[in-house]
């Protein structure tokens, strides 16, 4: 096995760690947490794509390479959004919980503004 | 086994114990520093991958930035109401097994590769004298996909705008609710004298470097909003309001510069977001320049957090 | 002299590794604070081997932004400690 | 795969359109941004229309020539560089989505207009800025060639989207708006790994090189995998909807109207893109189904669900998650029985003539219950008494948009449901056109509820709590009337829906 | 000359791969936080000196040697004030935070 596969696999790994977390934790910031080990194993992912891709005496794909850039970037932005939507909700309401499940109960969502 | 193999081991196996830490701690707080500790690390694996530009990115970003807004976040959300909704045994359970298919069904890909792997560095690598760069990650980013990253700024702004956006309207125009340090600390505010010089160096040399070597706007623009960010914290700059003037032509110069130059493409060049022969990299250059300060003002702000404060007159 | 980098960058590793262990397994948020400082320091010093060993120079700047972030994540840590957030 | 067998993409003559369908939106957000306040709405008012203007250029370009637009932009041709490509699908979805963005562009300028001379209010302020953001995501969405591309114009809708719903502030739509972005954010990462496997494999994203290297191996399957179900949490198809209700609901009737019209199209379109265009070969009879089942299961458990509402925006929501299921049926009934190959048959008209369709009524429905909402000051569909007669205009708007989702004649509903139900009939796959008359039948009944409590006699006269703009109810009953009549289009541009398919740019060397 | 430097690194890497060890052992051993503390930053700020000391012949050029003295000069700096910080956290907390 070579470098790249073991940080692939790693990868692999890092998605099914991140995802677990996402599902069963219920705190919204503990899921923003567990969206970013996820986002990293997906990045890991491209990292290996593009390691593996080494040629012209390059040391891996750039193009790849650029594309974790981008996302790395976007994926900073979603976790400044999702940390301001929770820190609204606790001035709010002072907490920071994602309500129930089931959406279905009529009275909680109300309709216009 | 070579000492590089047991280095990448060693370093895999460090990263996937802190990652499951993260996820497993009891209290969150511990849960943010070992998400602090595990992107530093990932940036030593991005090393290992020969992917030094993602790197830079990483250690920034990843451990930098995203560290310091979950940190800000976590002390804030201390006190706040409990969550009582536990997950029952059979769901986790069978939330494992999902997860560790999707991850099964990753690593089957990534153990499988085609026989010839397909690259376009070759590609890549023919076309890049033409525009004058020399790192072949800036060349992608700003001459081959330069349309993504162009977007992709404009994302940027539209997430900023949201953070804004949930704001009361009793605060609209007001001042991000970026938590400062209490106490006037003089070491602190020795460091916010010391360290931003010295981290406005670093920013330039990584703008200046991006064209040639690893590096570029976004590793630049990453510190300057971290150099922001500490003035503001130590308490030696006040947090801005998002109503002042320089602002948002700060905000937009980088993106708007790279726009323009892309559609000046379509009649000096041959198409939109292409470059006049000969003038690519002087082009590229100013774009870069202009996109460090608007990330850097961009990230500064994101970080900052939703407005909380009415403006003072 | 390139194995000899390489096994001090896993030496370096590893002392980092045990050490992280040990201080995110204490309950102390002090001690949390330490881990980043320690990483800042430690995975500095395993860049910096890998940089030559590799001879990739590049990687020092890796380095640079590591050093130059692990204070400022230091910064965030006093700041969100308790007993800051009720004087804002 | 040699490169020589590719036949090199060149920017058509028109392709600057394309170009200019992408950069309008962009230096329209940046432009509002940076001058602020009443300059957005102003910069919306001028550009939004425009937009309608470009899409129906390409609209009609792509019609006449029965070819696709293309634009190379940097004049880098794939696979390093970007294309940008307009087929008729492509037209047909821009044309759509303008049309009802202009229309709620017209209805919000009461709710988010501001006054001359007042400073910057927040809500207008962001939400001109949104909506035009959402516009050039779109037609990022239709018109980008390159899949990771299309994960920065998802992004860019996402980020566009998750605001408009909790514009009030309230801490419901808080939480709304929070869930929603959990669940988009979690697609669009599971999306971009299936990108990462299928570059690793191609080294390409570009759809036409895609479409021709492509073939059935693990990676693939893995990576096709991963992205349909981030595009179906994206899509809120049952059982990932669960964002969905809250947060189509609790968003002002604007918002709504663009999220439940719009926005969901955005992710569902990409699926079409990646099933039909990218790897028409690799889905297969089993896959075809079980996405046919999880769209029926999405009409059963939306239509049941909406029955039971009590408010009248809720119950619309939830109709819009029995909707979507409608748009999956498409792939059973298209694909061809003996070459096991998606085809760009009839069942692929009628499902994205559903979509169209169903971006127009429930636009207007969204519209109409706003100003039912505004009218009343509640949306219970129990105290509905009267509201027909208060506003007439309304209320029959939204009838005319019901009647496109139950699927009459001559609506657009109708058409759609006509041309899957017949390609359900030639490929004897009559579990399907049940579904489907089932689903009907559900409408009627929820559609019913509504109109028959709207139409009730009150004791007293109702006297509305604010006097409704013309505008609004105008821009409500011109959508539903678009929906009704779409049905028309039987006997004219149907067609463009095929026009400039991938088939028919294979017929080089393959 | 060139085996001279050799060894030259060799040893002072070594030297500060051994306190990176000291260090780890401080860590582990030392009673409270603020012994700890100094375990951390003195011990691991001294272990980098002497990494980049050792390295310091083995770049070429005088930039590449500028940066790694500045590394270290940041490491220094920051390490210094960090300590001070959390010190002064761990003060204000009472004995060990």
């Amino acid at each position: 096995m070579n470098a790249a596969t073991l940080f692939g696999l790693s990868g692999a790994a890092l998605v099914g760690i991140g995802l677990y977390g996402f599902v069963t934790n219920p705190e919204p910031l503990r899921k923003i947490l567990a969206f970013n080990l996820l986002g990293s194993g997906v990045f890991l992912v491209f990292g290996v794509v593009s390691r593996r891709a080494a040629a012209s005496g390059l040391g891996g794909d750039p193009v790849p390479q650029a594309m974790v850039i981008t996302a790395i970037v976007v994926a900073f932005a979603a976790t400044a959004m999702a940390i301001a939507l929770v820190l609204r909700l606790l001035q709010e309401t002072g907490r920071s919980t994602l309500g129930a499940d089931s959406p279905g109960d009529t009275d909680r969502v109300s309709g216009n503004s | 086994m070579t000492i590089f193999a047991v280095f990448d081991i060693g370093l895999v196996v460090l990263i996937l114990g802190i990652a499951v830490s993260t996820i497993a701690a009891r209290d969150a707080f511990a849960a943010v520093i070992g998400f602090v500790v595990y992107g530093l690390l990932l940036s030593i694996a991005w090393v290992r991958l020969a992917a030094v530009d993602v790197a830079l990115t990483e250690a920034a970003i990843g451990g930098g930035m995203t560290g310091m807004l979950m940190l800000g976040a976590v002390a804030r959300l201390r006190f706040a109401g409990g969550n009582d909704i536990s997950i029952s045994l059979p769901v986790r359970f069978a939330t494992a097994v999902l997860c560790a298919l999707v991850a099964a069904g990753l690593a089957i890909a990534v153990l499988s590769p085609p026989d010839a792997i397909p690259t376009l560095a070759p590609m890549v690598m023919e076309n890049l004298a033409q525009s004058g760069l020399g790192n072949p990650v800036a060349g992608v980013l700003f001459v081959y996909r330069a349309l993504d990253t162009l977007l992709e700024k404009v994302v940027l702004i539209l997430a900023l705008l949201g953070v804004w956006s949930l704001a009361p309207d009793s605060v609209w125009g007001g001042i991000p609710g970026l938590r400062v340090y209490a106490r006037r600390s003089s070491t602190l505010t020795f460091l916010a004298q010391l360290l931003p010089p010295v981290g406005i160096v670093v920013a330039i040399y990584m703008c200046w470097v991006g064209a040639k070597e690893p590096g570029g706007a976004f590793q630049g623009g990453t510190v300057l909003a971290a150099m922001w960010l500490l003035v503001m914290i130590a308490g030696l700059k006040r947090v801005p309001s998002i109503g002042q003037p320089w602002l948002r032509p700060l905000l937009v110069v980088g993106p708007v510069i790279f726009l323009a130059i892309g559609l000046a493409g379509m009649v000096l060049a041959n198409a939109f977001l292409a470059y006049p022969p000969g003038y690519a990299k002087p082009l590229i250059v100013a774009v870069e320049v202009a996109l460090t300060l608007s990330i850097g003002v961009a990230l500064g702000l994101l970080a900052a957090g939703p407005l909380e404060q009415a403006q003072q007159q | 002299m390139i194995s000899f980098l390489l096994g001090a960058a896993g030496f370096v590793l590893m002392t980092v590794a045990l050490a992280l262990v040990v201080i995110l397994r204490r309950p102390a948020e002090v001690d949390h604070m330490m881990a980043a400082q320690l990483l800042g320091t430690g995975g500095g010093a395993i860049l910096l081997l890998l940089a030559t060993a590799t001879e990739t120079p590049p990687i020092v700047d890796v380095a640079l932004l590591l050093a130059l972030f692990a204070s400022f994540a230091a910064v965030a840590f006093v700041r969100s400690a308790p007993g800051q957030e009720s004087e804002v | 795969m040699p490169e020589a067998n590719v036949l090199p993409d060149a920017t058509t003559t028109d392709g600057a359109l394309l170009v200019l369908a992408i950069v309008s939106p962009a230096a329209g957000v940046l432009l509002s941004f940076v001058l602020g306040g009443q300059y957005a709405e102003r910069i919306a008012a001028v550009l939004l229309p425009s937009g309608l203007f470009l899409a129906s250029i390409i609209f009609v370009d792509v019609w006449r020539s029965g070819d696709r637009l293309i634009y190379i932009v940097g004049d880098w041709t794939p696979p390093l560089g970007i294309a940008l490509r307009a087929d008729g699908l492509s037209a047909a979805m821009m044309m759509t989505m303008a049309i009802v963005i202009c229309a709620v562009a017209i209805f919000a300028l009461a709710d988010f207009g501001t006054r001359a001379g007042s400073a910057e209010a927040r809500a207008p302020f962001a939400f001109w800025i949104l909506l035009m953001a959402i516009w050039g995501a779109m037609n990022m969405v239709f018109l980008g060639g390159d899949l990771f591309t299309l994960y920065v114009a998802i992004e860019l809708l996402t980020f566009a989207a998750v605001p408009l719903v909790c514009l009030d502030g309230r801490a419901e739509t808080l939480q709304a708006a929070l869930r929603y972005l959990l669940f988009a954010l979690l697609g669009s990462i599971l999306y971009l790994v299936g990108t990462a496997l299928l570059y690793g494999s191609y080294a390409t994203l570009d759809i036409v090189l895609l479409s021709r290297r492509i073939h059935m191996e693990p990676a693939t399957l893995v990576a096709a995998a991963l992205m349909t179900i981030g595009l179906f949490a994206k899509t809120a198809l049952f059982p990932l909807h669960l964002w969905l209700p809250p947060a189509h609901a609790g968003a002002p009737a604007a918002a709504s109207a663009v999220l439940s019209a719009v926005v969901v199209k955005g992710s569902f379109f990409i699926v079409v893109r990646l099933w039909f265009d990218v790897m028409p070969g690799m889905l297969g009879p089993a896959g075809a189904q079980l996405f046919g089942g999880l769209g029926a299961a999405a009409i059963v458990f939306g239509s049941v669900v909406a029955l039971q509402q009590q408010r009248l925006k809720l119950l619309i929501a939830y109709s819009t998650v029995a909707q979507i299921g409608y748009l999956f049926l498409m792939f059973p009934l298209a694909l061809d029985t003996v070459s096991a190959e998606l085809q760009s048959s009839g069942a692929l008209t009628g499902g994205m003539l559903q979509a169209i369709s169903h971006a127009t009524a429930k636009a207007a429905m969204f519209m109409a219950a706003g100003i039912i909402y505004a009218v009343l000051g509640h949306d219970r569909i129990a105290e509905l008494g009267g509201v027909a007669r208060a506003i007439p205009m309304t209320i029959f708007a939204f009838a005319l948009g019901g009647v496109s989702l139950i699927g009459l004649p001559p609506s657009g509903g109708f058409l759609a449901k006509w041309l899957l139900l017949e390609a359900a009939v030639a490929t004897g796959q009559w579990w399907w056109a049940i579904v489907m008359l089932a689903g009907g039948l559900f409408t009627s009944g929820y559609m019913f509820i509504v109109l028959s409590r709207a139409v009730a006699p009150s004791g007293e006269p109702l006297k509305p709590r604010v006097a409704v703009p013309r505008y609004q109810e105008a821009a409500a009953l011109a959508l539903a009337l678009t929906s009704l009549l779409l049905g028309l289009v039987a006997f004219g541009p149907v067609d463009i829906l095929q026009a400039g398919r991938l088939e028919s740019m294979l017929v080089g060397p393959r | 000359m060139n085996l001279a430097l050799d060894i030259f690194t060799v040893s002072a890497v070594s030297a500060g791969a051994l306190f990176f060890l000291a260090g780890t052992v401080g860590l582990l051993r030392f009673p409270d936080s603020l012994t700890r503390l100094h375990a951390l930053t003195k011990v691991d700020n001294l272990g980098l000196g002497l990494v980049v000391l050792g390295l310091l012949p083995q770049t070429n050029g005088l930039f590449g040697a500028l940066k790694l003295v500045s590394i270290w000069l940041l490491v220094q700096l920051s390490g210094a004030i960090v300590t001070q910080l959390i010190a002064g956290t761990v003060r204000r907390r009472g004995s060990n935070g």
